[in-house]
């Protein structure tokens, strides 16, 4: 295997032919420290699978050309590409060498093979295998969704149940599909920030940071310094807020309506903390591929912040000393550090399991360095004190930022990408409340995207969702786990 | 003229039903003409069962040769025998409309209609019989009868071991009644049981408390007393409808009827604690068996369970009749002995019903398995209905004639306080509170026994294509008519029963009963009163008042009527409701210690890395408590012993010639001295 | 440019007429076609004690059956069309249909093979709500149009920042 | 609970009195632009309609169309043409007929 070390922020990008392709994951996924973070493909008349590893160094690109519609069976060896295998199926035709099903993921069922897609259409369509469907009727499906509860965005669960404890769970996640990826192609970059925003719109700053740091990998350009602390401080107040709203959804599902209360009174500050400080309470187009299209208004921040972070802290400290809140959590939903690991997940969800999964270690957390908070347990009251930990980090690390200065400043982006194959592509990542998000751009030498590929931290961590609800969980603490996971079905399907 | 006379005609009918069904049942024509005969029968023996009651007891009369057996062939109908023979008599008739449209006619059905006639005879002169050799020959007679009617569809040796189960137990059953019956008569010196009633006084009280013990546990294996009823799960599935109907509505009592025969008639028992143990008996039974009703997916094993719950509640009547005769209460005596006939009667009509239904529904769909059905309220309307009455009925739910019974013999038991003694009256009070648990879970039972099949929609294309035309129908109406009348006529029948009851205890509670038309103070002048006539009459009026109400002010403008509400689904899917054990899930959860489930669940998310959901396979089986830890050991006993004794049996002529030589030197010893 | 006469007359008397049916109290249910999750977010804070909607007689319901209104975001994704039009069908009359944000209202999404691009195309809207996301104030402001409470500034806005001189 | 009853009481109301009154926090949401029609020119127009990532913006000949219901008040626009475009501050634009929410500005900026 030919490694050209186009090491642009800590990337390596590797090409390995699809005879060796089996074994590169097999070392690499046994390999202490790595992780398979995302797997997806690209076609421009020949279909490249790119898998991307993450490891202590940085993250590791491997690409492979796919010849007659055929690799491997990767989620064998690294489990945690199944997803990516069901959504590479229905969007590109290649299919793993295995007998396994394939789930339908993003396409609508009446999708027919004349659907836009990213590459061909697969040869049969995908179906709901996944679907479990009872044997001997002893338990029955419990149908849930897509339109659920007020205020929640459309889902649809299958809950299998036995009367009291839920047998298995299954999601359709198609309901939501915008075809954002495929929406991008052929944009600039600053026009496709506009969707890129729109797809997890709960973590616009990660996925917008994570797209614009794979468009300025592509093109070769970094950000100012000061543009990224601005950045970075975007990032922990929409960390800031998502943490809150977690914590209301979990009042929520536990019926506290107090706590609710109070976490939302919290979460409604921070939100008019935002639009003081950016001008949007969802911090909307604040970044810019190249830089920030604005800056934090520092005084507004320090005025503000630490008492609207104070109410949070508040409502906390009251939740923990509400036994009939605890107990909910306690012993609820629980992943082992083995099920985050062997389905990659990230984000809190990975760390209330003990993993130190966190995408902030280079650009401006280089100079001022995250402490990883984790907890072990891996249950929702786990979660709940990781979200807690990293509130407290976050409002620590603004400071830290705000310090160093912050600026609405940009790099100017090239018109045109050095059209040299290979190059013009690049990876870029950021930390979400939600988890690691991962972004790859490719670029033709007029600077228009050719494939777009945007994964946010939601896509993983749906996938250990079913797991925690399986067995010794009884119905009423679905709500509950849900609110611990806080996912978003838009980020999921996209 | 009397009671007696009419049976006689009764019984030469059914004869000749019987006759012509061996001959003749093999054609159409055939099958009508014996039905018909054996309804006119039925409707005859109902009549004169239901004149018995206020008769009272006839001569006894022995007509005919000596039987078989030797000993004259002795008739008396009794009062206490009345509500029996009504029972059996509806039963008889409501079978005999039904029976035509279930069987097709062949060999089979003409052995069949043979056999069936035979056990009716039998079972009447079981309840017409006036001494114990009559008594004993009816009872073999009727067992062995009934043992040819469950093998009438040999489908599988499912059907063979069900039967061998009904047989197996009986017999041992027989012989403990034949023990008690041996002991009685050989200390009063009496075959004639009025004879030995009269005489019961001579028997010592260890041999009277043997004699009872005996019959009780004899009795009990064919009324199912838990845990001797393992042979009704068995046996029921695999008997055709009616004659399940039959086991359950008819068999099944006579069961009880032996043991009340032996409690208020023949042992006149000192102390009260015979009767606990009977009153004990019946609560665990009933508790149990709805418990065990309540994790069966099978339409018929699921009622054979309800109605070992149902013999236990009227044994436990029995008992608590017996515990405050012992106390000197004589009126509460008899008026828990009312109850308990009443609910006979009672059951006698829904469960008969029920049975019939659920052959019904087997004939529609092909199954019985109630995860496999759904949506036939659509499909069979009528038997829906009729069915709904039933449930009605045992779920003891007024207006119907089970809540009417079952009220009856709860305000006996809380009276428990009036016997003085703290035990009895903790004891019965016990008993009251297990037959409160079984009321209510009784409710749940049949909430899921009447939703999972009729209600929803199908779960397979069988119950889809379910059709009625062609369904029998009578049959069951008549029933649910009878279940109505024993409801709202209640006053009547309490009227004919307290005469019943001062036949049987000598005690007279008419006027106490019934001070007024309709009204009912049941137990104790200043306890509680009903009027079940009433009720029924404002419960129907309440439900009409909120429709008549709707349709004065139904809204004028034109309604929309838009599909169920399904969170914006794609389809909607049969898999996506309840099915019998979710249902019953709850129940499994709080009585594991009974149950001892053993749950099974295989995902194919399980052995897969990826952790793909795909099919899901979860069972939840029960463990087979006495089945395991009771017969099991008895028939590796028996087996052992079996092997243990066969080098006897080596088929040499000479070992063979050895015997026979060692028992005549053996025969002329015991001469010589 | 004046709405046609017959659009505000329609639009008059159905003021009119859910003034007269719910003007105290009025049940919502929301209805997501493929929002990003913001709008989602906001409608919640309605609850919230900042906003509290229900001082003014607005409730949530979870069943269309017992909804007066129906809150939609989002750009009205084609393979959630039918959930949607079986929401609205199970809505009693009268019922109102707000569309929320600037996804349900065209400003996002065009219109292509994975969504209409706008609410309008597959529910019959009767009030607009501007915003990406609208805040809650501006939600509360259109609900209160909705209902006929609160008299609609747009018509008279020009957004025109100064007198126009040159 | 009565932790909670104590709380409730010392954080006192924080309930908006909106619509009843007017909410300061209003003042700083994103609103839609509102544009100065001195110094529109087509050009400048064609800049805006350019930079508008919805089809918020487009220009017949001597008016500019503005939808504002698909505007999503990113500000590009302010940005691309400062002098052109200030914020409108409006947010009560709910309205019962789509067709109001689509404003023409006439262009009389001089062209250069």
């Amino acid at each position: 295997m030919t490694t050209q070390a186009a090491a642009i922020r800590g990337t390596v990008t590797t090409r390995v032919p699809a005879a060796d392709l089996e074994k590169v994951t097999a070392d690499l996924a046994k390999a202490p420290g790595t992780r398979l973070a995302d797997m997806f493909a690209s076609d421009g008349g020949i279909t490249v699978l790119r898998l991307v590893w993450a490891r202590e160094s940085g993250y590791l690109v491997t690409e492979t050309e796919i010849e007659g519609g055929q690799y491997p069976a990767l989620s064998d060896i690294a489990p945690a590409a199944f997803v990516e295998e069901c959504e590479i199926y229905e969007q590109f035709g290649i299919r793993p060498a295995t007998g396994k099903p394939l789930n339908r993921l993003m396409l609508p069922p009446h999708a027919g093979p004349d659907f836009p897609r990213l590459g061909h259409a697969p040869a049969q369509p995908p179906q709901e295998v996944h679907a479990p469907h009872t044997v001997g009727g002893q338990a029955f499906e419990f149908p849930f969704g897509p339109v659920r509860q007020v205020g929640v965005e459309s889902l649809y669960y299958g809950l299998v149940t036995s009367g009291e404890e839920v047998v298995d769970v299954y999601l359709f996640t198609w309901h939501k599909h915008r075809g954002v990826e495929w929406r991008l192609r052929g944009t600039t970059p600053r026009q496709a920030m506009f969707f890129a925003e729109r797809a997890e719109g709960l973590s616009a700053v990660a996925v917008g940071w994570a797209f614009a740091a794979a468009a300025e990998a592509a093109l070769g350009v970094a950000p100012p310094p000061a543009a990224d602390r601005t950045r970075a401080v975007a990032l922990e107040l929409e960390r800031l807020y998502n943490h809150a709203a977690a914590m209301a959804a979990l009042c929520q599902a536990t019926g506290l309506t107090v706590g609710q209360s109070a976490a939302e009174i919290a979460l409604e500050r921070l939100l008019r903390v935002n639009a003081a400080a950016f001008g949007h309470r969802y911090l909307f187009g604040v970044i810019e591929p190249g830089g920030t299209a604005r800056a934090p208004d520092v005084a507004v921040l320090r005025r503000e912040l630490p008492a609207a972070y104070g109410e949070l802290r508040r409502a906390a400290d009251a939740l923990l000393r509400t036994n009939s809140f605890v107990d909910r959590l306690e012993a609820c939903g629980i992943l082992t550090a083995e099920h985050a690991r062997r389905l990659g997940l990230v984000g809190p969800v990975a760390r209330a399991t003990g993993l130190t999964v966190d995408a902030r270690r280079d650009g401006p957390y280089a100079a001022h360095p995250v402490t990883v908070v984790t907890a072990d347990g891996g249950d929702v009251f786990a979660r709940f004190q990781v979200m807690l930990g990293e509130a407290a980090e976050s409002v620590r690390l603004i400071g830290e930022f705000l310090d160093a200065g912050t600026a609405a400043e940009r790099t100017a982006l090239p018109a045109k990408g050095n059209g040299e194959p290979g190059s013009g592509s690049g990876l870029g990542w950021a930390e979400s409340s939600r988890g690691e998000v991962l972004a790859w751009v490719a670029l033709d030498e007029n600077g228009r995207i050719t494939r777009a590929r945007l994964r946010p931290g939601s896509v993983r961590n749906w996938r250990g969702f079913d797991d925690a609800c399986r067995s010794q969980n009884v119905f009423t603490d679905i709500p509950i786990i849900e609110a611990s996971f806080w996912l978003t079905a838009a980020g999921l399907a996209r | 003229m009397n009671p007696l006379d009419i049976l006689y005609g009764a019984a030469g009918v059914w004869l000749a039903a019987g006759l012509t069904g061996l001959l003749a049942g093999s054609w159409r024509l055939g099958l009508r003409a014996c039905c018909a005969l054996s309804a006119l029968a039925g409707a005859a023996a109902a009549a004169a069962g239901g004149w018995s009651l206020v008769y009272g007891n006839t001569r006894v009369v022995a007509p005919g040769p000596p039987t078989i057996v030797g000993g004259p062939l002795q008739l008396q109908m009794t009062s206490l025998a009345g509500v029996f023979v009504a029972v059996l008599g509806i039963a008889a008739v409501a079978i005999a409309l039904y029976a035509p449209r279930y069987h097709e006619p062949s060999r089979g059905s003409a052995v069949y209609l043979a056999a069936y006639h035979l056990a009716l005879l039998a079972c009447l002169a079981v309840l017409a019989a006036g001494g114990m050799v009559t008594f004993l020959v009816a009872w073999e007679t009727m067992s062995l009868a009934c043992y040819l009617l469950i093998l009438r569809h040999l489908r599988s040796d499912e059907t063979a071991r069900g039967a061998f189960w009904f047989l197996a137990l009986s017999e041992i059953g027989f012989l403990l009644v034949v023990a008690a019956f041996v002991i009685l008569s050989a200390k009063t010196h009496a075959t004639e049981l009025d004879l030995m009633a009269a005489r019961g006084h001579l028997v010592p009280g260890g041999w009277r408390a043997a004699a009872y013990l005996l019959a009780l546990a004899g009795f009990g294996f064919k009324a199912g007393l838990v845990p001797l009823h393992v042979w009704l799960p068995e046996a029921h599935p695999v008997a055709p409808a009616d004659g399940s109907a039959f086991l359950s509505g008819v068999v099944v009592k006579l069961g009880t009827y032996g043991i009340a025969l032996f409690a208020f008639r023949l042992v006149p028992l000192a102390g009260s604690w015979p009767g606990l143990v009977t009153m004990g008996a019946g609560a665990v039974s009933a508790a149990i068996g709805i418990l065990y009703a309540l994790r069966e997916r099978d339409l018929k094993r699921f009622l054979a369970y309800s109605t070992i719950e149902n013999t236990g509640i009227i044994v436990t009547a029995f008992g608590a009749a017996m515990v405050f005769h012992a106390y000197r209460l004589p009126a509460l005596s008899a008026f828990l002995l009312i109850a308990g006939l009443y609910h006979v009667a009672n059951h006698g009509c829904y469960k008969t019903l029920l049975f019939l239904e659920a052959g019904v529904v087997e004939h529609a769909t092909g199954t019985r398995d109630m995860d496999r059905l759904g949506g036939l309220v659509h499909r069979l309307p009528r038997s829906t209905v009729i069915t709904f009455v039933g449930t009605l009925g045992i779920a003891a739910l007024p207006p119907l004639n089970g809540f009417v019974s079952e009220w009856l013999i709860f305000q006996g038991l809380f009276q428990g306080f009036r016997t003085g003694s703290h035990l009895a009256a903790i004891l019965i009070v016990l008993a009251a509170a297990t037959l409160g648990l079984t009321g209510g879970l009784a409710i749940y039972a049949f909430v899921r026994g009447f939703g999972i099949p009729y209600l929803g929609m199908p779960r397979t294309p069988q119950a889809a294509a379910a059709r009625e035309p062609g369904q029998p129908v009578a049959g069951p109406a008549l029933l649910a008519v009878a279940c109505v009348a024993l409801a709202v006529g209640a006053p009547v029948m309490l009227a004919a029963l307290s005469r019943t009851a001062r036949t049987v205890t000598g005690t007279s509670l008419g006027p106490l009963l019934l001070p007024g038309k309709l009204t009912v103070i049941p137990a104790h002048a200043d306890f509680s009163a009903f009027s079940p006539t009433y009720l029924a009459v404002f419960l129907v009026a309440a439900c009409a008042v909120p429709v008549l109400i709707y349709l004065a002010g139904r809204p004028r403008a034109a309604s929309v009527s838009v599909p169920v509400w399904d969170g914006g689904m794609v389809s909607f899917r049969p898999r996506m409701q309840y099915s019998a054990m979710t249902f019953s899930a709850p129940t499994r959860v709080t009585f594991d210690a009974l149950y001892r489930p053993s749950v099974s669940v295989r995902r194919a998310s399980d052995d897969d890395p990826a952790g793909r959901s795909g099919p899901v396979h979860y069972e939840a089986q029960v463990t087979p408590v006495f089945e395991r830890y009771l017969y099991r050991p008895v028939v590796r006993a028996v087996e052992w012993l079996a092997d243990a004794i066969r080098p006897l049996q080596s088929g040499d002529v000479n070992l063979y010639l050895l015997y026979v030589f060692l028992v005549i030197l053996l025969a002329y010893l015991l001469g010589a001295v | 440019m004046n709405p046609s006469l017959d659009e505000a007359e329609a639009a008059r008397r159905l003021r009119d007429t859910i003034a007269a049916q719910f003007g105290r109290s009025l049940h919502i249910r929301t209805l997501d076609t493929g929002s990003c999750a913001v709008c989602e977010q906001e409608i919640r804070l309605l609850s919230a004690p900042h906003y509290d909607l229900h001082r003014l007689g607005f409730f949530f319901t979870p069943a269309p059956r017992h909804a007066d209104l129906l809150l939609v975001t989002g750009p009205m994704v084609r393979a959630f069309e039918v959930a949607a039009r079986k929401t609205y069908e199970a809505m009693p009359g009268p019922k109102v249909v707000v569309a929320t944000g600037a996804c349900a209202l065209g400003g996002v999404y065009p219109k292509d093979p994975f969504v209409h691009g706008d609410v309008g195309q597959v529910l019959p809207v009767d009030v607009w709500i501007p915003g990406c996301p609208p805040s809650p104030l501006a939600l509360l402001h259109g609900l209160g149009v909705a209902v006929g409470r609160l008299a609609e500034k747009t018509p008279g806005l020009t957004f025109i920042a100064d007198g126009g001189q040159g | 609970m009565p932790l909670w009853f104590i709380r409730g009481l010392r954080r006192g109301v924080v309930t908006t009195r909106y619509p009843a009154r007017p909410d300061d926090s209003a003042a700083r949401l994103p609103t839609p632009p509102a544009f100065r029609p001195g110094q529109l020119t087509r050009e400048v127009a064609d800049r805006l309609v350019a930079v508008c990532p919805g089809p918020a913006l487009s220009r017949r000949d001597d008016t500019l169309v503005f939808d504002v219901g698909a505007c999503t008040g990113c500000g590009r626009c302010a940005e691309a043409a400062p002098d052109a475009v200030a914020s409108s501050g409006e947010f009560e634009l709910a309205t019962t007929s789509r067709s109001v929410l689509i404003k023409e500005i006439p262009i009389r900026g001089d062209e250069p």
